[in-house]
């Protein structure tokens, strides 16, 4: 991808002040497709949609609980236990075409999702839309509380070019919109370029051009951020250290904090000797996850998970039970040993015999390709051998694992959990009752595990239907000490949403010490983050 | 697969038989792509005992260059290259081999009896390999290969044999059909010969060389293919072969890293293989046709003490001193 | 003229088979488009989101199979083929229309190089044996055995360094549009050297060695010593009577190898993230995209199809034999 | 007698070199005159075609030749050894001088070129001077000759029966009028009466154009026919050379003698049969002494030991007539 | 001399072989059947202890009356009787019993013993399918002995690249005399050997004929060898028979001007100098057997021919000498000569 021109070409003049930011994902040739709702589209591969279309509420990707950020709403309200909200929608924005938005176009941008399926991607219950003067109104046949950050952080179509659209899920939207900053100057499938509007209801962000570049691969994205030609992607770089930040230390940076999803060892609870929590708990112990964030996620990509309640922080300090505070993972040999026995394992030579005398063995599956979860397994094997547990790791096929998981025909494989504003989406995913199957049914959307505990579901319920905050945490604080005790999935890593950028021309960039959003040049915080943008000499 | 071609027409030549297939072997191309397959098959079995660590075992190591430890370096969880190395030759081994093995005996199948049968049944037959050999393999392969649910080295195996018998039946069909006609099929049929012994026995003896290149020339073709697929993460990457160390070379992006280690000794392993297994294709179509060796002395002293090459057309001339003169008693030559 | 009814009535049955095996390879699969996008996003899409994408792709209608058979040609004569799943919702022409030309351009005329090189090289070999390009064959053997791929990497770590001439992947330079202009062709150009050499360098000794052993063959026919004996120059006698016999079965050869070698070819593109067909495919085959798989394999037949007729008019061209009246 | 075209002088060709080379023309001396038509005949493998592949140095590899001469007579200008020549000498002698007709005419026509290309090829090679429709003239105008009618010009080999392709070729061998055709089995593929016809065409034209023959078969009758004189090779060497009919009435060698006999006569009187015991000898394995003696009816001590040598017979002096012969009588005059 | 007094081992009535020829994409849409009339009604009979000698020029059908005699081709019209019994066989049991007594020699000595056996191999199979495998040690030199490649040790176990051609060709007989045949049909069993080795296989066949009483169909186009070799040689032309009788007869006084032809063409070592061709003789190439003329074949090149020479075909007209005949209108009664 990248020869000895390319820095000084596109940024020329960096000297008195870089006009254009280049930002890089590795996903291949790109077709024309600028549609915001389609995940397969240019646009929101690249995360360019976020320069056009624009949320009502801004939140933090990494912070889910701080109060949002007033953006295309100025003010929004919950009522009736998050059943209804009403928003009051800015006035003065203008589409890029000239017209105001109004709050029709936001009524309008709910009802597309309301009629359409295949747009209401978090499958939001909408009840009725009305639009009145400024203000839009909507309620919910049941309470949102769960959902609230994905209803406010809805983007806004404008009404008037989507209703002329035959079929909004299938149109590439070739002339998009919107109310960002932005509009799509040129693309090409290597690179769409992004021009800045001549107004903004906002202060004019310094970044006067944006260039999306789509590498083929993550090797030619990887020598495209080391030589400086890529200056912001999101992208796994093995031995990041040598490949990228050593480059350029004083300018290549990365920052990937964690969000509230995380990614662990789900384990087959129906199976024996497996349906015993001590035996997982054991297992929980001997995890070297330090080892997994090292070897597995080169130091850096999925950051470990440190609390023993499986919530990722810092992005979920704020929900950590207060009897699981300082509470971290740590690997603990003797603890494990203890536990074992106590639970009458026994350890003879480098076997471990279940309470019934025989062998305990485990296979352990991902798919093939999946080298940084096949990684992790060839660590989670040895460490388990600590214990006298015999792991085989089975590299399955794709198609055949994701059945196998439906199913719950597994003893133990790594996989992700939703993810959402709470850790609610964390234990939902791994401990609901109510979406629990026999095991060789398939069709389960979590509870992978087949974890039965009626005590979790009427956590999980209490906690979604809460009418106060009290009631909340309690619940929740229920559903930390089940996670605890009978450790359903060993939780390893976080999911992330970060990023690798260049201070060489931009500065402002969040990081640890301002953590204003996640560093993902792909999340809908990548708008703030431009904004935010100033170039490097100024300072 | 390509040097076949020439191989089609020299039938004429007598073919082999017992004392001269030991001739064979003697071809120097041939013996050394021989020793050089027998090495890999020794590797194919005793692999696993003499790799020096477990394939798959992490150790602290990461990302090591070759060193006296481990001699082709380390993967980025510590494993062992080398050990990898000898492991994987008998998934490559088993893969090449059997596939070989299922597209030579389709080749067989569908060439002998399209050539022997003739009429309609040839005329269907070879329309079925024509469009096997039109349709690209390897993409079919890459499909096919990607919607079995698990794409284990049989599998492959039998994905890749079934996909690519066509040019070996071809070759064989031409080759039967030439047969066919040949006086000593028909005398066996004048003998009273049944149809099956006359295939068996009058036809097939005379198509070894042929049905031996196919064999190699698919097993080179098959061992590519499988490594190709474990390559681009298509085949079931658990149990080891060089294509599955390349996929983690690739899928770690050991090239930025510039772990060269780890994935030039599996590479050149394959190329060796299969330069071993051409020779043996060389060696096969010399034998079958002499004339495509590559002559000994080629340069000859002349006349004038020049050294020349042997070339059609022009025939050297060499020095007359060499010539033994026989004594010889002649008439005076009669004047015009 | 009899000869070539028939090939194009062979072509008209294998472009039917092909189809046909096209259509049914994607039905016997068991996994489905979604699971691979969720593979994709890894833990960053939901639950609820993996419900509106069936919806979405139209995977929740059945149908028999005949009369998605019925459609599927009905769609293949509109030039139709389908929606690509991983650039939803992209037809699949579109995409093959972005990424055919590279292909074309890259895969095209390498391997038509490498034939005419490789033929060329392979007459003087065959022609002047025992010379240093005799010598030579044991080395293009061996570079032959090489997997494309793998070349291609070696290829990409020894030549494409950062700071190199030869960038190490992409079709041209990230910034630039694609136009008939000089700075795009020729960043077209310069990323297009490696691929080509690569592929050249595996394939050329294929047809060396053909072109040798043909010509070896057609050396110690009698027209040939013929042709000396009539005291014609040694050009004359290589080039318009051996090389010209030597070629008719190579031209043959050609086409029939065009398959096996088209095949070898998309990996180079893989190797080297070439944004052709054999990329697609790859693109394809990770994201169980059936549409994009099926429309990359349709192309794929029947430009080597097309390439075949064309071998197949070119022999007709060469071989006064075929031309026979009748 | 006539003055000599082409003298072959202690000619050796080899198959390949140093031990392993087989030893397919031995000591052939042989002298060919101004217009006349010598025969030479032996069984197969014998080395007919080898002497005449080497005598214009046109051996495919492995074959070399180890010694000896052919000291070719211009018909105006000074004699010149072939085997002396440089390559584009040698390039210029060939077809001008001395062409050659092979057995298989099929296959001496390259199958991708229209007859005329091909004459025109060995005209423009050798007459660069002459213009474009001058040599497609010539082409037609020899061809004619040979009974093949000018509109079959454009066409390709393969177009043409066996009979009309070796006319072709026998047209093609005569179209820079040159002093020596060498003739290897020009009409064993041909059916008898196509043979006739083209002999018949080939002595008419002989008489026309004043050329000499080699021909080379192993067809005794019909070189007895056709020849003024014959050679007879036995395993690489002249066994007997003589005027047709002296060989015919009385041949002196016993191999000579064993080939006619080995002919059933279509006229005349039935006579005995006797043919020749035994298999032709080995290339790689000579028997000692002559080559011969394995299957000689007559031979004795001496045939085994010593190789006799091709002389004048001393029991009949006649200076057109000789013998490779240890039996009495045939020994030469010293 | 007369050719009638043995008994008839096998003969041939009317016998045809038309060989469709190969239809193209076009001739799909035409009607008409185009086919090689490789045979045409041939009539012809095997005697015991005799040999039959069949002429012709190359590609005027002699093997494949071979083949049709030795039921290897199915025949389009036609009987063939053995001892006078019509036998019609494809393949199977049937096809062996005829094979045990009809047996057929090929022209080339080299490519009808197959490279990869032995002589043992071969000469053991023959004897094999005809159930003659008893004392199977003692029958295999029993056959080397009788095509006189002895001592038997010294052949049985050589693969026939190590034999010369005259060797290859007996192993052929020795083969085909496995079966213990009455009937031999030899199709050019010496034209690929050299002249000095013919005549020993040809004397090893009248031999045999004469020791086992064997019936023997001679093919050649040389006839001079037939006039040696044969009792009774008939001539062949374009597929039809055109003359035939005793083989001195015919090739001394030739009837049909085919034959003439065929006999002036012959090389004559006393025919010395007269090389050029009579004026009188016919030239031209033989007719297309997908399209022969009509009438007598041999019409078009015919220096004799006659207005009724190209409409109607010639029968069989007897000739003075007893047994010899022709198929020319030349002959018709009352025909001016
Ligand atoms: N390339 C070769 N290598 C080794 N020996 C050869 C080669 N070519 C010919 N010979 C041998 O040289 C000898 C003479 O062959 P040549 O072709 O001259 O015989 P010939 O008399 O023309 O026979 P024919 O009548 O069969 O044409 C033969 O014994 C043959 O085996
Ligand atoms: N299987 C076949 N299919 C079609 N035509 C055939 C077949 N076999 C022979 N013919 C044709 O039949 C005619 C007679 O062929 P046959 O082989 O009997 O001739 P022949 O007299 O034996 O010739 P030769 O002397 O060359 O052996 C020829 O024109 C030949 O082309
Ligand atoms: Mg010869
Ligand atoms: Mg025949
Ligand atoms: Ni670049």
């Amino acid at each position: 991808a990248c020869s000895n021109g390319d820095g000084t070409k596109t940024n020329s003049g960096s000297s008195t002040g870089a006009t254009v930011l280049n930002i890089g994902m590795p996903n291949g040739p790109q077709t024309e497709n600028h549609n915001p709702f389609l995940g397969s589209s240019a646009g929101a591969s690249l995360g360019y949609r976020w320069m056009i279309f624009e949320p009502l509420v801004m939140i933090n990707g990494i912070k889910p609980t701080e109060p949002g950020k007033p953006w295309l709403a100025t003010e929004w309200k919950w009522d009736a236990n998050y059943t209804k909200l009403s928003f009051t929608i800015r006035d003065g924005v203008k589409w890029s075409d000239g017209q105001p938005m109004t709050a029709e176009d936001v009524a309008y941008s709910f009802q597309l999702r309301k009629d359409h399926d295949g747009l209401n991607q978090d499958a939001i219950p909408y009840g009725s839309i009305t639009a009145t003067g400024n203000k839009v109104d909507l309620t919910f046949p049941r309470s949102q509380f769960v959902n609230q950050n994905k209803i406010l952080t809805v983007f806004v179509v404008p009404k008037h070019q989507w209703s002329t659209l035959k079929d909004p899920t299938q149109d590439p939207l070739k002339s998009p919109i919107g109310t960002g900053p932005y509009t799509v100057k040129s693309f090409t499938p290597q690179t769409t370029t992004l021009t800045l509007r001549d107004s903004y209801w906002q202060d004019l962000p310094k970044v006067k051009e944006l260039r999306y570049t789509s590498y083929n691969d993550n090797n030619a994205q990887t020598t495209a951020l080391a030589n400086g030609s890529s200056e912001w992607s999101f992208v796994f770089v093995p031995n990041v250290k040598a490949v990228y930040q050593d480059k350029d230390p004083k300018n290549h940076k990365l920052w990937f904090p964690a969000n509230l999803g995380i990614h662990g060892l789900w384990i087959n609870t129906t199976k024996k000797p497996f349906d015993n929590p001590a035996l997982r708990r054991a297992m929980n112990m001997v995890v070297n996850r330090d080892d997994i964030f090292q070897q597995g996620e080169a130091g850096y990509f999925y950051p470990k998970i440190e609390s023993v309640t499986g919530i990722p922080t810092p992005a979920g300090e704020s929900f950590i039970a207060p009897e699981y505070k300082d509470k971290n993972h740590s690997v603990d040999l003797d603890g494990a040993k203890k536990e074992l026995s106590d639970a009458g394992f026994k350890l003879e030579g480098d076997v471990l015999k279940d309470p019934t005398g025989k062998p305990v063995t485990i296979t352990l599956t991902d798919p093939a390709g999946w080298s940084d979860y096949q990684t992790d397994l060839e660590i989670i094997k040895d460490n388990l051998s600590t214990i006298g547990i015999k792991a085989t790791i089975d590299k399955a096929n794709q198609d055949a694992w994701f059945k196998n998981i439906d199913t719950g025909n597994f003893d133990a494989a790594m996989h992700w959990t939703n993810g959402g504003a709470t850790p609610f989406d964390i234990y939902q995913n791994i401990m609901d009752g109510k979406i629990l199957k026999p095991v060789g049914k398939a069709g389960v959307s979590g509870n992978y595990g087949r974890f039965n505990s009626p005590e979790a579901t009427k956590a999980l319920d209490q906690y979604a239907n809460a009418a106060d905050d009290a009631t909340r945490t309690a619940a929740l604080n229920t559903l930390q000490k089940i996670m605890v005790e009978q450790m359903p999935v060993i939780p390893t890593s976080a999911s992330n949403v970060g990023g690798l950028y260049s201070t060489k021309n931009w500065v402002g960039w969040p990081d640890e010490q301002n953590q204003y959003g996640p560093a993902q040049p792909t999340q809908q915080n990548a708008l703030q983050i431009i904004l935010n943008l100033k170039p490097a000499g100024s300072q | 697969m390509t040097a076949t071609i020439a191989a089609v027409t020299p039938a004429a030549t007598p073919t082999p038989a017992k004392r001269r297939r030991l001739r064979f072997v003697a071809n120097p191309k041939a013996a050394t792509g021989l020793v050089v397959l027998a090495f890999f098959c020794l590797i194919a079995i005793i692999g696993k005992w003499i790799a020096p660590y477990d394939p798959s075992a992490r150790s602290s190591d990461l990302i090591q260059a070759p060193s006296a430890k481990h001699w082709f370096g380390t993967t980025h969880l510590g494993q062992d290259i080398f050990s990898q190395v000898l492991v994987g030759t008998r998934g490559v081994m088993y893969v090449g081999l059997l596939a070989g093995l299922v597209a030579t005996a389709l080749s067989i199948l569908i060439g002998v009896s399209a050539g022997f049968l003739g009429g309609a049944a040839d005329d269907s037959l070879s329309a079925l390999s024509n469009v096997f050999l039109v349709i690209p393999a390897l993409p079919l392969i890459i499909i096919v290969a990607s919607t079995i649910p698990s794409a284990g080295d049989l599998m492959v195996a039998l994905v890749i044999g079934f996909t690519s018998w066509a040019w070996g039946a071809r070759v064989l069909r031409a080759q039967t059909l030439s047969l066919r006609r040949r006086d000593y099929v028909e005398a066996a049929r004048a003998t009273g010969e049944s149809t099956w012994r006359i295939i068996t026995f009058e036809i097939m003896p005379n198509l070894t060389a042929i049905i031996a290149s196919g064999f190699v020339g698919t097993v080179i073709f098959a061992v590519m293919s499988e490594i190709t697929l474990a390559f681009i993460g298509i085949s079931t990457i658990s149990e080891w072969n060089w294509g599955t160390i390349l996929f983690w070379a690739q899928s770690q992006q050991a090239l930025a890293q510039g772990a060269w280690w780890w994935f030039v000794p599996a590479g050149l392993a394959i190329a060796i293989l299969g330069t071993a297994l051409s020779l043996i294709n060389f060696g096969i179509d010399e034998f079958v046709s002499p004339r495509l060796r590559s002559s000994g002395h080629t340069r000859v002293k002349t006349n004038d003490g020049h050294s020349v090459r042997m070339r059609v057309g022009f025939t050297p001339v060499l020095s007359s001193k060499q010539a033994p003169a026989t004594p010889v008693v002649r008439r005076k030559e009669n004047a015009a | 003229m009899k000869f070539l009814f028939q090939r194009i009535a062979f072509y008209i049955f294998t472009a039917w088979a092909a189809l046909t095996i096209n259509f049914f390879i994607p039905r016997l699969i068991p996994g489905d488009p979604v699971t691979s996008l969720m593979a994709k996003y890894q833990g960053q899409m939901s639950t609820e989101a993996i419900q509106s994408l069936y919806v979405l792709f139209g995977l929740d209608k059945h149908q028999s199979v005949w009369s998605q058979y019925v459609a599927y040609w009905g769609q293949i004569f509109h030039g139709d083929l389908g929606l690509s799943f991983t650039f939803f919702p992209t037809p699949v022409s579109e995409v093959l229309k972005q990424s055919l030309p590279w292909t074309i351009a890259l895969v095209g005329i390498t391997t038509f190089a490498s034939f005419m090189i490789g033929t060329s090289l392979g007459v003087i070999a065959g022609w002047r044996r025992g010379s240093i390009m005799d010598g030579l064959l044991p080395v293009t053997t061996f570079l032959s055995s090489i997997p494309y791929f793998w070349l291609g990497l070696l290829a990409i770590t020894l030549l494409a360094g950062p700071g190199s001439f030869f960038p190490s992947s992409g079709g041209y330079e990230p910034g630039l549009v694609p136009s008939w202009t000089g700075s795009f062709i020729g960043s077209a150009i310069q990323h297009s050297l490696l691929p080509a050499l690569t592929i050249l360098i595996s394939s050329v000794s294929g047809w060396i060695l053909t072109m040798r052993n043909m010509m070896v063959t057609v050396a110690s026919e009698d027209y040939i010593t013929v042709a000396h004996a009539k005291g014609l120059s040694e050009r004359r006698v290589m080039v318009s009577y051996a090389a010209r016999n030597a070629l008719l079965p190579n031209v043959s050869g050609f086409a029939l190898s065009l398959g096996f070698i088209v095949g070898g070819t998309l990996l180079v593109e893989i190797v080297f993230s070439y944004p052709g067909i054999g990329y697609n495919l790859f693109q394809a085959v990770g994201a169980k995209d059936y549409p994009l798989m099926q429309g990359v394999f349709l192309v794929i037949t029947l430009s080597v199809l097309l390439a075949n007729l064309l071998a197949d008019v070119a022999y007709l061209l060469l071989d006064p034999r075929t031309r026979k009246e009748g | 007698m006539t003055r000599p075209v082409l003298e072959i002088k202690n000619f050796h060709v080899d198959y390949g070199l140093g031990d392993e080379s087989v030893q397919a023309v031995r000591d052939v001396t042989l002298t060919l005159h101004r217009g006349e038509v010598l025969g030479l005949a032996g069984e197969s493998g014998s080395g007919k075609s080898t002497l005449a592949y080497g005598v214009t140095r046109l051996l495919p590899p492995p074959g070399v030749i180890s010694g000896g001469s052919v000291i070719y007579h211009p018909p105006n200008g000074d004699p010149y050894d072939v085997m002396a020549l440089t390559d584009s000498e040698l390039r210029e002698f060939r077809w001008a001088e001395t062409s050659i007709v092979f057995q298989g005419a099929m296959n001496s026509l390259n199958p991708v070129h229209k007859v005329s290309t091909q004459m025109v090829d060995a005209i423009k090679a050798h007459e660069p001077q002459l213009s474009p429709q001058a040599r497609i003239a010539r082409a037609q105008e020899i061809l004619k000759l040979v009974g093949i009618s000018a509109d079959r010009m454009d066409a390709y080999p393969h177009q043409l029966s066996g009979g009309m392709r070796q006319r072709v070729m026998i047209g093609m061998a005569l179209v820079l009028e040159p002093q020596v055709v060498i003739m290897d089995e020009p009409t064993t593929a041909l059916d008898v009466v196509m043979q006739r016809q083209i002999l018949a065409e080939l002595v008419e034209l002989r008489e026309r154009l004043g050329f000499s023959v080699l021909f080379i078969t192993h067809d005794l009758s019909l070189l007895v026919e056709f020849s003024d004189r014959i050679a007879i090779m036995y395993g690489g060497r002249i066994v007997e050379e003589a005027r047709s009919a002296d060989l015919y009435r009385d041949s002196l060698h016993p191999y000579s003698e064993g080939l006619l006999k080995s002919f059933p006569a279509l006229r005349g009187p039935r006579r005995e049969l006797a043919g020749i015991p035994g298999s032709p000898p080995d290339l790689r394995g000579m028997p000692s002494g002559c080559a011969f003696h394995p299957r000689c009816p007559q031979a004795f001590d001496r045939c085994s030991d010593e190789i006799p040598v091709l002389g004048i017979p001393s029991a009949r002096n006649d200076p057109d007539r000789s013998v490779a012969c240890w039996l009495p009588g045939r020994v030469p005059v010293s | 001399m007369t050719v009638t007094e043995t008994e008839v081992v096998l003969e041939a009535e009317g016998l045809t072989k038309h060989f469709p020829v190969r239809r193209g994409v076009r001739d799909l849409l035409s009607r008409e059947h185009k086919v090689v009339h490789a045979v045409d009604d041939i009539k012809l009979t095997l005697r015991r202890g005799r040999v039959t000698a069949l002429v012709g020029e190359s590609g005027s059908g002699k093997s494949t009356v071979a083949r049709l005699m030795a039921q290897l081709y199915g025949r389009t019209a036609g009987e063939i009787r053995l001892h006078g019994e019509s036998i019609t066989v494809r393949g199977g049991r049937k096809f062996r019993a005829y094979a045990r007594r009809v047996q057929m020699i090929f022209q080339d000595p080299f490519a009808s013993l197959n490279p990869t056996h032995t002589v043992r191999y071969h000469l053991t199979r023959a004897l094999k399918i005809h159930g003659r495998a008893g004392d199977l040690e003692q029958n295999l030199r029993n056959l080397l002995d009788q095509v006189q490649l002895t001592p038997p040790e010294r052949y049985l176990d050589k693969f026939p690249h190590e034999l010369s051609g005259g060797q290859r060709q007996r192993v052929s007989i020795a083969r085909a005399l496995g079966a213990d045949p009455e009937a031999l049909l030899a199709d050019e069993p010496v034209s690929m050997l050299d002249v000095s080795i013919r005549l020993g296989v040809l004397n090893l066949l009248r031999d045999l004929k004469e020791r086992l009483n064997l019936a023997i169909l001679y093919i050649t186009h040389d006839i001079a060898s037939a006039r040696y070799f044969a009792d009774e040689t008939l001539v062949m032309y374009a597929g039809r028979l055109v003359e035939g009788g005793d083989s001195e007869t015919v090739t001394q006084n030739p009837a049909h001007p085919y034959t003439q032809l065929l006999i002036d063409s012959a090389p004559d070592p006393d025919r010395l100098g007269e090389l050029s061709r009579p004026e009188d003789q016919a030239g031209g190439e033989p007719p297309s057997l997908i399209a022969p003329p009509t009438g007598c074949r041999f019409h078009p090149r015919c220096v004799h021919a006659m207005p009724k020479c190209s409409t109607d075909l010639p029968p069989r007209f007897e000739l003075p000498v007893q047994g010899h005949w022709a198929a020319c209108w030349l002959y018709e009664e009352g025909a001016a000569k």
